[in-house]
This record gives C-alpha cells, structure tokens and sequence, in this order.
C-alpha cells in the first residue's frame, strides 16, 4: 500500500487491541446508508515512475515560450541557493510554529523576514505574511477601516492605476461587509492618477487612499502629494508597492510629510518562481501605532526562562483562534514557505544586489522601450519615469488587433505582454510589456523582431 | 544569532545578483531611495549556514512524529514535489495564454474532477488559498444565495461552540453575526438548541463532520433538515476530510458547500505556516457562485481535449476573485499529484487507515489509564484526551505534557483545543504513520505521567532538550520586538 | 567578491594583526621570478545568472534522445525521495567521517549500505565503495593476488564476456605491477564463455577468475559450473554482478558448491543518473576471511564510552593513512555520496521493489527483443536467458553499417544501442540493446520503426 | 536505530517500484534467486525520516566551520549544484554519440583549458576520479615515460616523510619502491639527503608545495634541479593548490606532472568522502601519456566549435583507462561551473584570501599562547599548531581538543597529521570563511585550554553534545560488526 506502512499483522494486531474485527467497523457510527460506494470517478493510483511520466508530459506543453509579461507577476534570477534551503524538510514539512520551542527554526527565519520587509518599506511593523498582493491589498483596505478611527467613512478610495485585477478582488472581498472602493480616474495622457480629478473628492470622507508605487502601467505616481494630500483630508494611506522597487525608489515609510500608513504588496519577485500564479505570498507592513489591527500572525523576540533569546507568535488577541469571531482577520494558515524563500532571497542578495536587480530590470525595460520607439505602427504610451513594465500601443485600430498580435507572437515562441484592451476605452489595442535583469540584448532583439513580424502578418491577414 | 548580527555593510560576496551595475540615469533623483535598506550583507555560505541552522531548530514531519489534531500532519510524498517543479510548470506565467497552458490546465481540471467526485458535490473551484480563503468563499456563495433570491434577512451564520475559530471569525468577514450552539456531553451538537437557534435570519451553519471533537456527527441528517427547513445551507469545514475519504461523503450527508484543506487531506506540505489550498465544492443551487477562475474542458471531434479558463465573463454570478491570478497553483498540482499517486483504492485506503491508527492509539491510551474525552465513541482520524486530573492532583497541566512531549521527541498534539474540553489533547496520527511510532508516542506519555507523578519539576521545567526553555510569552507582547533595529 | 566575505574593513585589520601592509606581503617566502601573471587564460567571471544562462544552453544540446544504450550504465527510475535527501548539505557538504562522533549519520549510513550491499551479493564484508565499477574489479584483482595464498601466480583469467572497457581499466591498472590477465574465448554461438575451451587452461596457475552476471552482452553465465571449476584449481572466483540482477538473479555468495570469493560491480542502476558517466560507484564484498585485503574504507559498529551503539572507521590499519606504503590500497576518498543515494534507493525499494524492477526490465527488454525478430535484415543474436541487454546483428555486411544505422537513428531522436562492432570479428555490425523499466510500449514500438526506417535509408544511400 | 530494525518483513508501502510484477516465466528458474535479500521494508515516510535524521548527525559545511587541514573545506556555491544537475547533463549516457553531447564535452574541453592555465601545465586529462587516482595516473606517466626511453633501471619514487599516505601507496601500486627523506625542523625538504638519495634508480620524487607542514618550499627550484639532474620527474600533489591559485604555478616551478583535487580547490562537495575528482596536468614531455579520453576541438570554416573524444586510438601512448567511462563527470562539470563563476580575479581571489585567513588565524593563535610548529615561517593556506605541552604537562592532547572542539561547535582540524610533528593540528580555514568564523574558533580554542588547565576531565570526557561520546575502537576492531544481520 503505498505510503501506509501496515503489514498484515499491524493491521490484525490493531484491531485485535481495539475490539473489533475489520477497519470497516471502526466506522459503525455512520448511518449505513450513507457510507460512501466506490469512487469511480477517480483513476487508478500510478506508480512515482508513472506519474513522473504523464506530469513531465504535461509539463512540457507549457515550456519554452520567452515571456515579456509582468502584470503583477515578475520573472527574476531566483538563486539556487534559495531553494535548496527553502525545500530542505525541516521547513517544508513543519506546521504553523504552535510549539514555539520546537519550531525556533521558523520562528526567527520569520522575524528576520519581518525586520526586512520593515527596512524594504520603511515601516514599524510586518506580519507574517498574506495570502498574495491582491487579498493583502483587501487585507489592508480593511484594516485602515478599523484603524481610522478619525473617519466614520466605510469607504476607501483607490487610484485608478491599482491593477485592476487587484481592484476586482479587493472588491469581491470587501462588499461582503458593505465596504465601497471608489476608484479615481487615470489621466489618460501619462497613464497616472488625475491630479486634476482629486478636487472631485474634497467633500468626501474616506478611510483611505491606496496609491501604488510603480503602477500598474509601469509607471511612477506622485506618491508624496497624494500621501499628504490624502492625509491632511483624514485618510490613511496604503502604499501598493513592488519590493524590488523598493530598492530603488523612496519607500512608503518616506513619503510626503509623514510617511504611508500601510505598505502592501505582492512578495512574488523575492525569490518566488511564476509558477502559474502561486504560492507566492502578500506581504504587510504599518505604523507601529496600527499594529494592534494588523491581521495574521505576528511573531515577536523574547526570553526564555534562562534568558536565553527566543522567538514566539505574539500578540496573538488579534487572530482568529483567540478572538474567534473578533479577530482581525480569518486568516489562519498563511504562506510560510514562499516567506522562507523570500528570506533567503534578500539574505543573498543584500541591499546592493537589490538594488541591481532593479536597476538592470529598468535599464533593460528601457532598452526595449528605446529600441521599439521606431517600429512602424507602434506608438509608446509610457512616458514618464518608470519602473520595468511600460505601455505600447498599436495604432492599427481594428478590435482585437492586439490580441491577434500577441497570438501571433506566441506562435513564434514570445510572451509579448499583457492585453489593456478591456481595461479602459483609451487603452484599445494597449500592451503592458515587463523586462527584468533575465533578459539579454539578444532577447530584446528577439521581441523586437517577433513584433514586427507579427504585426505585418495580422495586418496582412485582416 | 540573527541573520543582522552575521552581516557586515560593505560586504558584497554576492554571485546572486547581476555583476555590473546598470546605469538609470534617465530617473528622476528625487524619486530615488536614500538610505539604503538595511538588509544583511553576508557571503552564500553564511547565509546558506545561517539558515540551514535555522532549519535543525524545528520539528517537521520528515523528521518527527508530529500527531497535532485538526492539522493532518501526513507524509507529503517527495515526487509531488520533483514533478511540481517541472521547468514547464514552474516558469509559467499566470497570465501566459490558454494555448502555452495547456498542460497546467488538464491538471487543473482533473483534480476539480477528483474533488467532486470525492465530495459528492456539483462542482469545485481550486481558487481558494487555504482553509480559511475557502471558509470565506463558501459563506460568500450562501450569502449571493440568498441574495440572489432576494432574502434579505438572513443575517446569521450558526457555529457550533466546538468549531474551530476560522469559522466564527469568517462569518465576520462576509458580514454576518455569528450564533453559537452548545455541543452535547457526548460530542454531538445540541440538536434541541439548534433547533430552537433556526430561523428566518438563519443563512446557515458551519460545522465539521466528524466534528473537532473527534467524534461523528451522528444526527447529521437531522441537522441537515432543521438547517434546510430553516430555509439555512449547510457548510462543510472540510479540515476533518481526511477521516472520512473513501468513507462517507459530505455531499451525501446533506451539505451544500465546504472546502477541503489540500494541506492536510492532500498531503501538500505545510512549510512552517503554509502555503495551503483550500478549494470550495458545492452542490447543485450553488453552481453559479463559484469563485474564478475555474479550468473548463472542451473535446474536440477526434477526441482530443482542450482546456480553457471560465472566469466571471461565463460565470456572471460568480462571487468573483480571490486572488490576482488562480491562488496556490503549485500546491493545486501537488494535490493532483498526492491524487494520481493514490488513485482511487489509495484515498479510499486514507480514510480507513487514518482512523485505524487513531482508535488504535485511543485504546492504547485508555488502557495506560488517560481519560478519553468521549470513551463511550468511537474515534475517527483524530481524537481527545483530557489531561483534567493530572492538572488538579499532580499540578500538571497539558502545556507541560506538551514540552515534555518535545523532550522525548514527538511533537505535541493540539493543545487547549477544542475549548469546551478542558486540559485537552487533540491527537491525530494519520495514515502514514507505523504502528512503531504511534506505541513510541503512548509510551512516551506513560513515563511522562510517570514523571509528573514522581518529578513534576522535570515535567513543568520541560524542554531541556530544544534550543530555547519556555519562553516569555508576556514580555513577547508587552515589550514588542517584532522587527530588528540596529 | 563572490563567495569571499571579507570587507575592506576585515582585510584592514587582519593585515595589521598579522603584520603586513598587502596580502601580497604573504607570498614573501616565494621567489619573486615564480609569481604567477595574470592568468590570461581564463576568462572573466559570471554571475550566477549568467552562469546558469551558459550552462543551460549546453545542457539543452545533449537533451531529448530516447536512450537504449546500456553497455554499463543503465537507465532507472530514481525515486524522487533518493537525491531529495541525499542533497541534503549534512550529507552533501561533510568530508569523510575523521570525527566519528561529528559524523554519525555519514557513518550509520554505511554501515546500513555495507549490510545491503551483503545482503544483495550474500558475502560476509563489504567496503564504503570504490571508485567505479571498472575499477573496482582492478581492485578486486589485485586483492585476489594478494589474498591468494595457494597461488603464486601473478596472473588472473578473466572471462571473454566481461565488459571490454572493464577489460581494458583492469590492464591499465594492474599491469604497472606486472600482473597479467588472461582472457578466455567467447563462444561466439551464445556470446557466452565457452566452456569447451576451460580445458585450455587446465595446467596453468591462476589466482583468480572474473565471471560477469550478467556478461557483457546481457546473458546469463554458468557461473556454478564455472565458480567450481575455478575453485577446484585453487582459484579465487570474482563475481562481477549488476545489483539491479541480484534482487531476481542467484546471488554470487551463492554460486557454485562454496559461493564466489569476491563480489564487484557497479553501483550506478542503484539510483545514479546516467550522468555521462558519474560520479558512479563501485561495490565490492568478500567472505569474511579475505577482509584484512579488502581496499578502501569499512565501517564498523561499536558503542561509546557510556555503551551507546555508534560506528567508526575499522580496520584502518589497511589503509594508505596508516600503512602508507604497505596499504591495500592508495584510494582515500571514494564516492560517499553516491553511496548514500544508493542506500537510499535501496532502502525505498526493498527486495520486493528492486526484484520488480529487475523484472520489468527484463520484460520489456524481452518484448523490443521478440518484436524486432521479425524486421527484415535483422538478426538477434541472444539466445540464451538474458537480463536487460541483448544482442541484434545487421544482416548487411557493410562496413560500418551499424554505425551509420545507429547514426540514422541518432538523428530520429533514438540512441539505438551500443556498436560492437569493434570488439570482435564475429560481432560486425552487432548492435547491444538495453530496455529498462522505464521504458513504456510506445517507447519500444518508436524504436523499431526507427530502426526499420533506419536500416532503409542507410541500404538506399550505401 | 539502525533502517533495518525500522523495517518489517510483507511491508510493501513503496510508489517508487513498477506497480505491476511482469512475467520472467521464461527465465531458468535454477537461476532466479531463492532467498530474497533481506533490504528493509519502510514507507516512504519512515526512509525519509530515517536518512533525513541520520543527516543531521553530520557535521558538514553547511552547519559549521569545519578547517580540517588538507582538505579545503570551502563553500561549495549551490548554483554549482543546479547547474550540474540539469536535465541534459544528467541524463546524457556515457556512451551517447558525440553529435549528442556538445554541450558536454564543451565543458569538458573548457575545464581542461582553463586547468592547464591555472597550473602552467602543457595538457590535462579529467579522467582520474580522485587524488589519488590522480597521483596513480601521474606515477604511472612517470613510468610510461621512462619506459618509453627504455631506461629500465629507474624503480623508485623518492617522498618526503610529511606527504600524504596516498603518495607512498600510490608508488607501490605503479610497482615503484618508496624511499621516504626528511624534512628539516623549517619545513623544508632535506636537501641534503634528497641530493644523497637521487640517482640512476630515481623514477621522481612526489610532493606538494606548499608542503603539509603549511609552509612553502623555498629550495623548490633546486629540488627540481636535483631530481632532474638525476634523471627523475617531479610529481605535485595538488592538494594544497588552493594555496597558490593565482598565485604561482606547479609548472613555473618545475614540475613535470601534478594531479588537483577538484573536491577540493574547486569547491565541488566532498559528499561525506567523495565522490571527488583527481585530474592530472603534464607537461610536454608527458602529453603523450595522458589517460584517456580526453576532450578535443575543431573549429569549422564558419567558427563553429565542435568537440570530439581523444580516445587511445588517438593517443596510443596513453596509459590508458582509469574508469569505465569518463571519470567521475558530474564533478568535473561542478568544478567548471565553479572556475566560471570565479573567472581570472577570482580565482586569483583565492590563494590570496585562504592565505590571508591562515595567517590571521595563525597570528591570533600564536597570541593566545599556542604554539606554531613552524614559526618563523609564513603561513600557507593551512599552519600547524601543537599540543606536545598541554599532552606532556596537562595530560590532555590533541585528540581531547579536537573532541572538545565539536562540543563547541567548531569541526576539529585534522590532527595527527603530518605525522612528524607531535599532538599536532593541521588547520586549513579556506577563503570562504568570514572574520567571524575565524575569531570565534580561536576564542574557542582558548575556553578549552583553560578548561584543560583547570578541570581537564571536561576536555578528556568530551564530546558531550554530539550524538555519542568517544567510541570504542578496539573494540570496532577487534569484534569486528561490519555488517547489520537479523
Ligand atoms: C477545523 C479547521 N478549520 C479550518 C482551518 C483553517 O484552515 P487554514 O489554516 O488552511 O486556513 C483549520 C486549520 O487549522 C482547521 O483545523
Ligand atoms: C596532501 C594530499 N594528497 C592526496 C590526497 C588524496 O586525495 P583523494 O582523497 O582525493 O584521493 C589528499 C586528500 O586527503 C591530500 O590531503
């Protein structure tokens, strides 16, 4: 049997010792007729060989396309040694650290993970982690809910450059409990928030104001007027932030007059492979003054009986499992692994390294940038400072222009960016294309051709 | 030492990170960071000591028995991993087109398939990211039920008092207040006060079956009819699904929704506090409140299958999304895998023999003289045991048992959990454990008594043998040091 | 500087401790006209992405073919459980366990891989592995001599069968101490030994035979008939066995009245990759009285001081650490680590999964052999009981025949066998195919139709 | 408890066999096996828990600060790892056509290269699969070439008394005699007596600068002179080539043949002893005796590379084969990722650091009170220490801090070795070690000389945090247990 280590005589001893007969009559407690049949539905088990087959084969009808896509989910050289640590057992295979002696191990890799999330965003206080940047982010709206304790507002505002994946799941999250999210426009000529358009909100209370740092477009807002703008109205403000930006660009702690309230985000680019979406992990940071509303769990340096440095869940009267329906979040089981890789990730690369993958992520978004300026029938739509995704647009103006592009492109083998079509009227035929340091010159003339190519064929064909 | 305290500024030993530094001129400075973060500045191998030091700190089911009741701490087969980390699915895009994704997508679709049919339910979205994520789908989709229908009133989800706290606190979240219900001297629900908790502001009931008392809900189908008379749905906690795989299935016993951990019942591993996964199944009324995106499958005429993505474009009513992309992908696959690997003779085999170790740990128990919480049932995969008198004669409480458990090498069961059963064990051995362990571990408590009757000292002093004593759990809070400073 | 942790600060101050202003001062005591240049030669350093961008491009071009090569390295399923432990830095990153009390689990570990190893070949002693198979049974020959008392001979009789690579490391080794092996004739009717010619041998002194089970060609040997006839003239016998074989295939412990003297092969099937060729390791075993010749390390079990069980290098007073010029051996470090896979394999596979194992290869191996019985220009040349190799010969006499089929196949994506061509008259244009476990039926229907097509074509060229 | 004991015979839990028994009914049943080897029969859980375990009573690299002498304990990068570990390379067979190998044998061919580089040497072969095969392969060179000249008398290979066990074991497995000559109280060679023991009958002499006594051989050059004078051939055990990396070259210095140990110098892991690899560099005297096979390169008209086998058909002077295939190539391919990512500079980096960190710790050392067995004499990347005081006057000795040490979590230095110097401690700390490491041994060496001036016992009983104390050897000998039988 695979993985049950029974022999015959376990299983004879066993039920000897219980009184009974057969395993069946162990479950004598459930009404006969509704003991399950057979599960026909589901196949015969495969040997590990079997299995490794049909999977490596699956596996493989996904592989090998060069991928220009960001949106929120970003390809970075992920050391090896990142890894090979993360997966050894004694991480892998631990429970959420109830034990606290028994599980120092995790226990300080997470408080080490929470001073650096604190020096990455410029914050007091990090929890342990989120599910991923878009319920983080619903994490946070509900959070600055609680917190403001100023506003009476069950509303919060949001740039109209949050990723709007991000906005729908905040949404579907938040209305559950009657929260509105009111989302600003986006200034059409630099894909930015309306400076203009803030004047509209004057009169209104608001909880908060969620302001992301690059946006969505790539781009970079100005994250210190609308921080004090934000907070001389009574709002808290909750920074989205990319942490590899982080190592290049002012972090929330730092902007305006105050600092954000919060920080929130996505911690895939630490060391979390794409992976088809996940697990990578949300992370959360905030003034120490709000930390009594941060949800999940929090772990906190202490003593142990001789003195002796230890680590520990702390502060554990915000969470679920002590305050049950009270808690500040339902949150429970979180994403521990990808913390770990993420841990390591910072731990070797440092400050400095950092700081070069997002410098070589930009330099080489720019490349491409530059390099696509002369392509016919291609304008670029990005220009402010960015980060490393930024905007073309094709100027064929057919419906489904750019979808045709982009299929065309993934024939020859590229990933050539994420569709704005649906996102906006002014974004038809709008592509949000990512490069990070993984990419070489060759591989920025590769897309450049493959572009090129494709737009000719679909022009041709249409 | 911390990982700070090993760094030295200045020190860049790094081969991690790109070797020339890229020019960005073209930024504008004031956007620029100052003061750089301080993160550690080590060489591989520190880090790479460091934390694989780190790693000898813990307890983990590769390397302990670790019987920790509601958590299912199985075997998590090592070849889920190795084919989870295929180069194909691990560098895939989330947002890669159908036609570069077709490989994770039949995956996706099948395991939909083998949770179905193992539940007994209508339908599966994988999008939640761990019990929790599920538990607030579930009570969403009972909420736009009722919505949907214009039944406004409903404004109470009923818990029973043994419920695990994810339960009441996800009510919350979806907006709901929160009606809790005793549970009975014999583990099962009070079914009068249920009945007499019912009504028109009834949306529903949470509840586990078996139930976090280690026993099975007996008058399940009662329940079911008071909740649906109610005009309330019934949702299933599916932590408990281990005991029951192959066995009963909760579709069957009237449920309407619930989620699976595939942490616990699909051996997916638990990485020290997750990541999970946690997907909702539900029957037929809830179909069109799935959250998205789900794996859809068309067969073409020569019989060659197809997949594609249904997100909230095809499924209107959806209560949408839970995540940026389709929540824990990798751990999805590794269900499908731990599914593949056992096959239908393999889950049906979890159920039995999960509760084939417990009932035979109870009685071991029992018979060295602990107190069973419920003697008179029979155990499922988990079950409790109360450790009341040792801490009124002997001073002895379960804390104690507990760190002393350590000493001895096993992990302790859930402690203090569920509430209503005080100084209590919840113990879950699961299948994948040998008759060795699970002897080893009942001889381990019968010296431990044997200590707290002879040396509580030893017992209450306990570990001696971990990295740190007891720790100050009061000073971790009131003087908070939640993040290293220099 | 990559991997070296120093800061200017640290180098500072250890100079100053030291007493010296530039670490060149340290090389003071070599004359300065041997100091090296720069060494030109070698180029710059990559980063690690780098690095992994370089070597993934060469990997890809060594990818992809279907193998059906074997010739002494043979493709099993490794169980992923084996290199995820096996890579564990304990494991990965000690040296050989000095400190026993330091390195215990290294130790344990052999003592366990020591007793299957017994168990596997049914000898009393095996030691902590030699370097390879090959050179493991030069090993094997030159303990023979020296263990040999009846003998004066310098001279070892080897089987015809025995794999010709094998043949030609145990010459290179041995003869720079003047021993001699002499090779046996094959029959080339069965490609087996040709038990008419032992008369040949009937005057000559020996110290000891080679007997190969399976041979060379995949075939079974009489290696009763043979291990008492080499015993009777005061021979050592040498089993040279395959331990995938041995969980279906008498033992050589077994062979014969009194069971072979000394058991070598190499270890690779227990769970190696392919590899291009290792790290493998070689296993050796011997009866219980040969073991003060045994080369190499052996591990033995003892307790400590407070009567704790525990383990230990023994019988050091054999090796080149002690005995210096009178060791056993010159070997020092072996192949540890390969040795822990194997263990691990073992271990997960048991004798009832190892005994499938060598069943499902020799099916399938049978299967490709009797579909390929009826392929135009083909002839099987096996016709005994065989393992997982057999013997196929072209009919076509053309020289280089094989090759250019092999090379046809090549390029369809199929390894199609080892050529033989070379090593013996008889066996022109002789192809020697291995089928494994991992084989499936479509894998076999791909090579004979890739073996037809190949065959066409290259007729039609020639 | 050993895996044996963990087993049960009619267990059969393994997902790692074919699922099915195929048929063999055409096999001679007097051939098939009788009684099954007695392997354990676990789960998969119960052998990863096993091994898993196991591991963790190793010291490794990973976990400590392990400076044992001669043996280059440096990190090894786990990119290294990764790379090496690719599909393409690991599954490649040995004996694959060159048209499906280039990748390979590019690395190969590259390694070579920049090998021959680094040691100033005319050729190199990567076959020998550790040093010691390395220093076989070079003997045997040496024997080949005087053969080659049919100058027969030459029957002896000349060694100081301080090398290492394999050099003398390795000149009687080329069928040479070993004359051992001294070593003067500087760490030099006796020239004196090396000019007194060259002649007809000198094959070479085998050595290694810097030498095992951790200093450099200064009277190099005429030590070449004189063996060449005579007739012999200078054989350089590479094993201290870290030292010298960059630095100064065996072929400057007149050798005619040298093996390196990648498990050493080029940082592949040493695996618990092994597997390592042993290449051998020649210079042009010896090209035609390389063992084979050896990787070659043609480049085409269009500057294309492609890469071949030298195989004896190509080099029919070549002493031949030393494995079945090519060496241990797993660790040949590591060794290249590592000479990759380090480049020229840091290459260069590395004699430079490991000697840097030698002579601060030495210093530190020397300034705590130990003794330095050399001096008056530059630390190499390794120096000397001995405990003759402590043995004679405390009665505790080397052996008892090099025990001591583990309890302090530091991996002893090698001791005993070289074998001229008494109570000795070999102590290589390698560049990969931090400032931190460094201190911390010494600080720890200093805590274990005041315990053994004042309550020696502790350092005599120790270890005592290890999973056992000190061991029986005799008794490992003398009741011989090698082998686990039921
Ligand atoms: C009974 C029960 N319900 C719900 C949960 C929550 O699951 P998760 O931790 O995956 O969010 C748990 C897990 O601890 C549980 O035991
Ligand atoms: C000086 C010296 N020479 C030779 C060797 C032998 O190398 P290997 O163990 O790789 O055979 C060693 C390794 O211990 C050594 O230190």
């Amino acid at each position: 049997m695979p993985f049950i280590p029974h022999t015959e005589q376990d299983i004879q001893k066993m039920l000897d010792v219980i009184g009974v007969s057969s395993i069946n009559d162990l479950f004598d407690e459930i009404p006969t007729h509704l003991r399950a049949k057979p599960l026909t539905g589901v196949p015969d088990g495969l040997g590990e060989m079997d299995m490794m087959r049909l999977l490596s084969d699956r596996a493989q009808q996904d592989e090998g396309a060069l991928c220009f896509i960001g949106a929120g989910a970003y390809e970075h050289h992920i050391p090896a040694a990142v890894w090979d640590v993360t997966m050894r057992g004694e991480f892998l295979t631990a429970y959420t650290p109830y034990q606290a002696e028994a599980s120092q191990g995790t226990l300080q890799l997470i408080y080490e993970y929470q001073s650096m999330i604190c020096q990455l965003t410029a914050m007091d206080v990090s929890n342990a982690s989120l599910y991923d940047g878009a319920s983080g982010l619903a994490e946070a709206v509900l959070m600055s809910i609680r917190a403001n304790r100023k506003s009476k507002s069950k509303k919060v505002l949001f740039a109209g450059t949050v990723h709007p994946l991000y906005q729908k799941v905040v949404i579907d999250i938040v209305s559950n409990q009657g929260i509105e999210i009111e989302v600003m426009p986006i200034n059409p000529d630099n894909l930015s928030v309306d400076m203009e358009a803030l004047k509209a909100y004057a009169e209104e209370d608001f909880a908060a104001l969620v302001i992301p740092q690059p946006n969505f477009f790539g781009g970079l807002e100005s994250v210190d007027e609308l921080t004090d703008w934000a907070q001389d109205k009574g709002m808290l403000v909750i920074g989205l932030v990319n942490p590899t930006a982080l190592a290049l660009f002012n972090p929330p702690g730092d902007w305006g007059q105050q600092g954000a309230d919060i920080a929130v985000g996505e911690g895939q680019p630490l060391g979390i492979p794409l992976a088809s979406g996940g697990p990578y992990f949300g992370f959360i940071a905030c003034k120490e003054k709000l930390v009594r509303q941060m949800p999940g769990r929090i772990i906190g340096r202490t003593v142990d009986l001789e003195g002796k440095e230890g680590f520990t869940l702390t502060l554990q009267a915000r969470e679920q499992h002590i305050r049950r329906s009270k808690a500040t979040s339902n949150i429970c089981t979180n994403q521990g692994l990808a913390v770990t890789a993420a841990t390591i990730y910072l731990t070797l690369l440092g400050s400095e390294g950092l700081s070069r993958v997002a410098k070589s992520s930009h330099h080489n978004a720019r490349q491409l940038l530059l390099s696509l300026s002369d392509v016919d029938g291609v304008t670029i739509r990005t220009n402010t400072a960015f980060f490393h995704e930024f905007v073309i647009q094709l100027e064929n103006e057919k419906d489904g222009f750019a979808e045709a592009v982009l299929g065309n492109m993934a024939e020859q083998g590229i990933l050539g960016g994420f569709n704005l079509s649906e996102y906006g009227a002014d974004l038809k035929n709008c592509i949000l294309v990512c490069v990070t340091e993984v990419k070489t010159e060759n591989d920025l003339a590769i897309y450049k051709s493959a572009l090129i190519r494709a737009i000719e064929e679909v022009t041709g064909e249409c | 030492m911390l990982i700070f305290k090993k760094g030295s500024q200045g020190r860049f030993a790094t081969a991690q990170a790109p070797k020339k530094v890229a020019e960005v001129a073209d930024l504008p400075a004031a956007m620029l960071r100052k003061k750089p973060a301080l993160l550690p500045e080590v060489s591989e191998l520190q880090a790479v000591r460091h934390f694989t030091n780190l790693s000898r700190r813990n307890f983990s089911i590769d390397t302990q028995f670790y019987p920790l009741g509601s958590c299912t701490m199985k075997y998590n087969p090592k070849g889920a991993q190795r084919a989870a980390a295929l180069p194909g699915f691990i560098n895939r895009h989330p947002l890669a087109p159908e036609s570069h994704s077709q490989g994770y997508l039949a995956c996706v679709y099948d395991l939909q398939n083998i949770l179905k049919e193992v539940t007994g339910m209508a339908g599966v979205s994988l999008c939640p990211m761990a019990g929790a994520q599920g538990e607030f789908a579930g009570v969403a989709m009972i909420k736009a039920y009722h919505e949907s229908r214009d039944d406004h009133a409903r404004t109470e989800i009923i818990v029973p008092e043994a419920a695990h706290g994810t339960n009441p606190a996800t009510a919350v979240m979806c907006g709901y207040k929160v009606k809790e219900i005793p549970v009975l001297a014999n583990g099962d629900v009070d079914l009068a006060a249920l009945k007499a908790a019912v009504g028109p502001q009834t949306a529903g009931i949470m509840m586990t079956n078996p139930s976090t008392c280690g026993v099975f809900e007996r008058q399940i189908e009662e329940i079911a009819k008071t909740v649906h008379d109610a005009g309330g749905l019934l949702y299933y906690d599916g932590a408990n699904l281990n005991a029951i795989l192959g066995q009963v299935r909760p579709g069957d016993m009237g449920f309407d929704v619930l989620h699976m951990n595939l942490h616990k019942t699909f051996a997916t591993p638990h990485g020290g506090g997750g990541p999970g996964s946690g997907p909702v199944a539900v029957g037929k009324r809830l179909l069109p409140f799935l959250p998205t995106p789900i794996a859809g499958c068309t067969e073409g005429d020569s019989g060659v299958k197809s997949y594609h993505w249904v997100g909230q474009d095809k499924l209107p009513d959806s209560i949408g999304r839970l995540s940026a992309f389709m929540g824990n992908a990798g751990i999805i696959l590794r269900a499908y895998i731990y599914a593949v690997l056992l096959g239908r003779e393999g889950l049906h085999r979890v159920g039995e023999f999960s509760t084939l170790n417990a009932n035979y740990m109870a009685v071991l128990m029992k018979n060295a003289g602990f107190e069973l919480a419920y003697k008179d049932r029979r155990a499922t995969h988990e079950f409790i045991i109360t450790l009341n008198k040792q801490a009124k004669n002997l001073g002895v409480n379960a804390m104690d048992f507990a760190k002393r458990l350590l000493d001895y090498g096993y992990h302790a069961p859930t402690t203090y959990f569920p509430l209503l059963i005080p100084e209590c064990f919840l113990i879950e051995p699961t299948e994948t454990e040998s008759i060795d362990e699970l002897e080893g571990f009942v001889e381990a408590m019968i010296a431990i008594q044997k200590e707290a009757e002879n040396s509580p000292e030893i017992v209450k002093g306990a570990p001696v043998t971990q990295p740190v004593r007891r720790l100050d759990d009061v000073k971790a809070a009131r003087e908070l040091d939640v993040s290293y400073a220099e």
